[in-house]
């Protein structure tokens, strides 16, 4: 069976039926130790304090932010060339929680500034970018709310989509050409030997794992939602035809 | 010359309006689509103008043949009758607007802004617009709206000429035009009943998760 | 094709001066800077290459909305779209009437605005090159937005909300082509991207909006 | 009346939620400022509460031209002219309807942004209350631009030649009630005559307009 | 009730377009206006509404018991038809719309976007609206364009029902509506000749200086 089966609306509602309850159950897991280990059963940083635990959320939800962005790029093209319903569904699914992911990455960073550079907001390069980000959504969104019929507005949502990323990995570029910024650099790679010390590294590395699950649990869910709400107006649609 | 639809389907956004459409025009000849108001005749003109996307099945002529004049016209308000035809002349690659001009009785008008048109001259300058395609198939919705009782002659000898010189006409419309040769086709018998096997939302196996 | 696009010259003309507005925008626009922040110079100076860059780009973006909606509307998209041109071209063609109605009328200004603005002396001949680099761009990714937001009734908002995100990078290059050289430093790879961003543009952006119009007319 | 505004709120929120969409605007705008202008924080602080009004004021402004134009363009406007309202009533209704699209979301998330521009502390108060004050008066100014500009095919660009002069004072006393207060002046005179000149539109206004309404619909 | 209409003059832009136009109705009759296209029906039909300016003579009703229909139906395509409906009732302070539902057959229609409606059907939602208007007089520009022969049967009997409760119609149309009762009047006795004393600037004074 290929994967392409699952882009009938129905298998795929069938699938999540059974994948569901598992991505649930991995989340509650990998977010409830990750998150009490993160800010419980961690030492206080020697220079950044207690403020340091707010890694346990700013990390694994920057990290969200920008891969919520590939994967609709992704289903964007799988929708472009095989024009296959869920693909779309899934990309209108995932770009709220994206914004929202977005946020919490900002909201949290700008309280974390605060002690560490003694500001909430800088233009930094790291912080421009996912202002940009956070327009590129926000555009996004709006294009999907503002087309009445959904098969265009998939279509043209996904122009939007391909293009959109071209545009804003050069701005991430033109972001960093514009002004050196004082947000530290990555810090998670495995082969440098310099990333966060372990007693961080194991709690952050498991609720990324859990942020990962509950946007996969998050994005089946509302993908779901929208079939359903795809089936309703169509059948609406139907009945009024007559 | 031969158009030729075999079973084509026609959708608007999520529905399908008409199944299994097939008819075939020689060339010389009209054909007038008839059905009441909603029936998709609109849909059937745009969808062979290529203007909609076919849901299934074939139709035998290239759109490059094909000339579509629907309820907006195309007209520049800010151009003069005379600026109008001549740019689409340009654009279809075409000689002179002076036949299209003569046809309608445009040319006291020619130097007028079509903003200053009354809807009945808009509509001769728009039908006017076909000549200067050069096309050899007329998709046309509704021509003769506003059109006083002598302007409806002129389209009809229009239509005449063009079917002469071995073109052909699909016309949709409500009143008679009195083309004696043309063939009529009803739409309603093409009405899509409720299946859709495009849609996959319509997928009839739904109906067992909505009580599990 | 070339007709298309004196057709859309000489409908910018007829409907009041299609050139003149958009400069009257920049204008208006630039002169709003100093009631709103001050009219101390040594300021104005500091932020001059700027607002000059966003002076303009706002300009385009404002006359953005008609690339397409008039000729959608009246239905000559319709048309069009049968007629024996392809549809990039005539994105192309639409994209550089744009430019020729808003890009380059700002970019000759933009000069003289500069001296509104005290803008230092070594900035004069950059800001005109920089917008006459940088405006192309501006020009095909607004159509490329048009060409999206072409079927939606109040389309305007939602298409600065589409387009200003990707004029992003023309921004940050272009002004800083400017700022660079007034500031003493070399200007040469932002010029360049910026050059190359337009070129870019250029190549992709007609058949993403071949694209998207495609969708919208069906 | 209500009726309309009803209706024209009721439009703007489905044509893919007015009220977001100006304020994305807003957004994009301010955050334009430092890519143009560069990103010291010195600077930006000077020139935020200008900003912030020079921002609001555009984003007003990019709304304006769809208060008459789409009721001009499908025939609601004639229907209105022959019902039973007066046709100074339908403008103010049109006027507070894009006040509560436009104006009020702006009003409100200005000192949000006011924070992206490092607006000293006491400015945040301010920046709220002066918008609060003179939005109004940027709504029923546009309105009036719209009704003269309601035939034009391309009027937007007119449209913003037209107000933007008339939004001149407004920005003048609506920005010095900002700074006058982040330099530690007193802006008492500055934001009376700013309320002043709201009041001052709200009757003046509706009466000028509709009498360009009414040449214009003629 | 008697609408009576002295010598009025209809001017578009700089010209004049009709001169002396004079003519009345009584309650319960309709006058359906003829003439060629761009005879001046739309302009008279437009003046009389108050949209246009007069150019001198009278008219002896006020505005206030008008309702005009003319090619655009100001229909909102985000809304429903009965949102529609129900902005227009709201508009002129009239009860319900449900017998403008009726009339037309647009119950099915009821929650459909507008903007989703064919063009035939668009119409139908346009002239029922002038049942929620409540108003005696009604001034129609070309109101069967797009209809099909059903509604336009049902059209005519809107009609009669208008009238019978003692309101008028003036209706300017090319196709006949079968209204037995109607008066017929031609538009074109109206033309205006060149001489136009509203306009200073064709006064003949002007000619001494043109030579001097
Ligand atoms: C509004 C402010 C901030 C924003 C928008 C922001 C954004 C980001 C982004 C985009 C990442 C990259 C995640 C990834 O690797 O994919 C990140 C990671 C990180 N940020 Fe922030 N940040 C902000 C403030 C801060 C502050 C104040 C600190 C503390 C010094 C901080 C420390 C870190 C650390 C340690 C990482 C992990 C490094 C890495 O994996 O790249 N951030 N942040
Ligand atoms: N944009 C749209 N989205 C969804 N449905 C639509 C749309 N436009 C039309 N329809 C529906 O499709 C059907 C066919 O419409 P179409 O315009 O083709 O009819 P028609 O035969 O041309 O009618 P008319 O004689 O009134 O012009 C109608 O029932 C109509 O309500
Ligand atoms: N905006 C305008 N400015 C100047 N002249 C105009 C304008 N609109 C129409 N005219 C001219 O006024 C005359 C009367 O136009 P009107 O629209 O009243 O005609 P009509 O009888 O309604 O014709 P139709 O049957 O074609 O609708 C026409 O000769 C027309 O060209
Ligand atoms: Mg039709
Ligand atoms: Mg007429």
């Amino acid at each position: 069976m290929s994967i392409w089966e699952f882009a009938n609306p129905r298998r795929f509602v069938h699938l999540t039926d059974t994948l569901l309850p598992w991505t649930t159950a991995g989340t509650v897991l990998l977010m409830g130790v990750g998150l009490v280990w993160g800010f419980f059963f961690t030492p206080d940083d020697y220079a950044q304090g207690s403020t340091v635990k707010i890694i346990f959320l700013h990390v694994p939800s920057a990290m969200l932010a920008i891969n919520i962005w590939f994967m609709m790029l992704v289903t964007s093209l799988v929708w472009l060339v095989r024009r296959h319903h869920v693909s779309a569904l899934a990309a209108k699914a995932a770009a709220p929680i994206g914004v929202t992911m977005t946020l919490i990455a900002l909201f949290t960073g700008a309280i974390w500034g605060e002690p560490m550079w003694g500001t909430y907001w800088a233009w930094d390069p790291r912080l421009t970018s996912f202002m940009i980000l956070f327009v590129f959504y926000l555009g996004y969104i709006a294009l999907w709310a503002a087309i009445e019929d959904p098969d265009t507005a998939a279509d043209l949502t996904s122009i939007l989509c391909i293009v959109g990323s071209v545009f804003a990995f050069l701005s991430r570029y033109a972001v960093m050409f514009w002004n050196q910024g004082l947000h530290q650099g990555a810090s998670l790679s495995l082969d440098k030997a310099d990333h966060v010390a372990n007693v961080f590294y194991i709690p952050l590395v498991i609720s990324i794992a859990g942020f990962i699950l509950f946007f996969i649990t998050l994005v089946l869910l509302r993908t779901r939602s929208e079939i359903h709400a795809r089936r309703i107006s169509a059948l609406l649609a139907r009945e009024r035809q007559g | 010359m031969e158009l030729t639809v075999t079973n084509l389907g026609c959708r608007r956004g999520e529905l399908r309006v008409l199944s299994g459409v097939s008819f075939s025009v020689r060339g010389g000849t009209a054909l007038i689509l008839r059905g009441p108001n909603g029936s998709g005749k609109t849909t059937l003109l745009r969808t062979l103008a290529g203007l909609a996307p076919a849901d299934g099945g074939t139709i035998s002529m290239p759109r490059e043949a094909l000339a579509y004049a629907g309820h907006a016209d195309g007209i520049k308000a800010q151009l003069s009758v005379a600026e109008n035809l001549r740019f689409w002349a340009d654009v279809f690659g075409h000689a002179g607007i002076d036949a299209a001009l003569d046809m309608f009785d445009l040319r006291p008008l020619a130097h007028r802004q079509a903003q200053h048109l009354s809807a009945g001259q808009k509509r001769r300058l728009g039908l006017s617009r076909l000549l200067v395609t050069g096309r050899p198939i007329w998709l046309l919705d509704e021509p003769t709206v506003s059109l006083d009782t002598e302007s409806v002659a002129i389209f009809g000898r229009m239509i005449a000429g063009h079917l002469a010189d071995g073109g052909m006409a699909i016309v949709a419309t409500h009143i008679d035009l009195g083309l004696e040769t043309a063939e009529t086709l009803d739409i309603a018998q093409f009405r899509a009943s409720g299946e859709d096997h495009a849609n996959p939302f319509l997928d009839d196996g739904f109906a067992d998760w909505g009580n599990p | 094709m070339i007709a298309l696009m004196k057709r859309d010259l000489q409908l910018a003309l007829r409907s009041g001066g299609g050139f003149g507005l958009s400069l009257a925008f920049f204008l208006i626009v630039v002169m709003f800077v100093p009631f709103g922040v001050g009219p101390e110079s040594a300021v104005l100076a500091r932020i001059a290459p700027g607002i000059l860059w966003i002076g303009a780009l706002l300009s385009c973006l404002l006359s953005l909305d008609r690339i397409f909606q008039l000729d959608y509307e009246d239905g000559s998209l319709d048309l069009l779209a049968t007629a024996p041109l392809p549809l990039e071209g005539i994105v192309a063609m639409k994209a550089v009437a744009h430019w020729l109605t808003t890009g380059l009328p700002l970019t000759v200004a933009a000069p003289v605005l500069g001296f509104l603005l005290n803008l230092p002396v070594e900035g004069y001949l950059w800001v005109f090159l920089s917008l006459a680099a940088g405006t192309p761009a501006l020009s095909f990714l607004g159509t490329f937005g048009a060409a999206i937001t072409v079927g939606l009734k109040r389309g305007g908002l939602l298409l600065s909300l589409l387009v200003l995100p990707l004029y992003i990078p023309t921004l940050i290059f272009g002004a800083q082509s400017v700022t660079r050289v007034v500031e003493g430093q070399s200007n040469s790879t932002a010029f360049a991207i910026l050059a190359a961003i337009s070129l870019f543009t250029f190549a992709l952006i007609p058949f993403a909006a071949a694209r998207a119009l495609r969708v919208n007319i069906r």
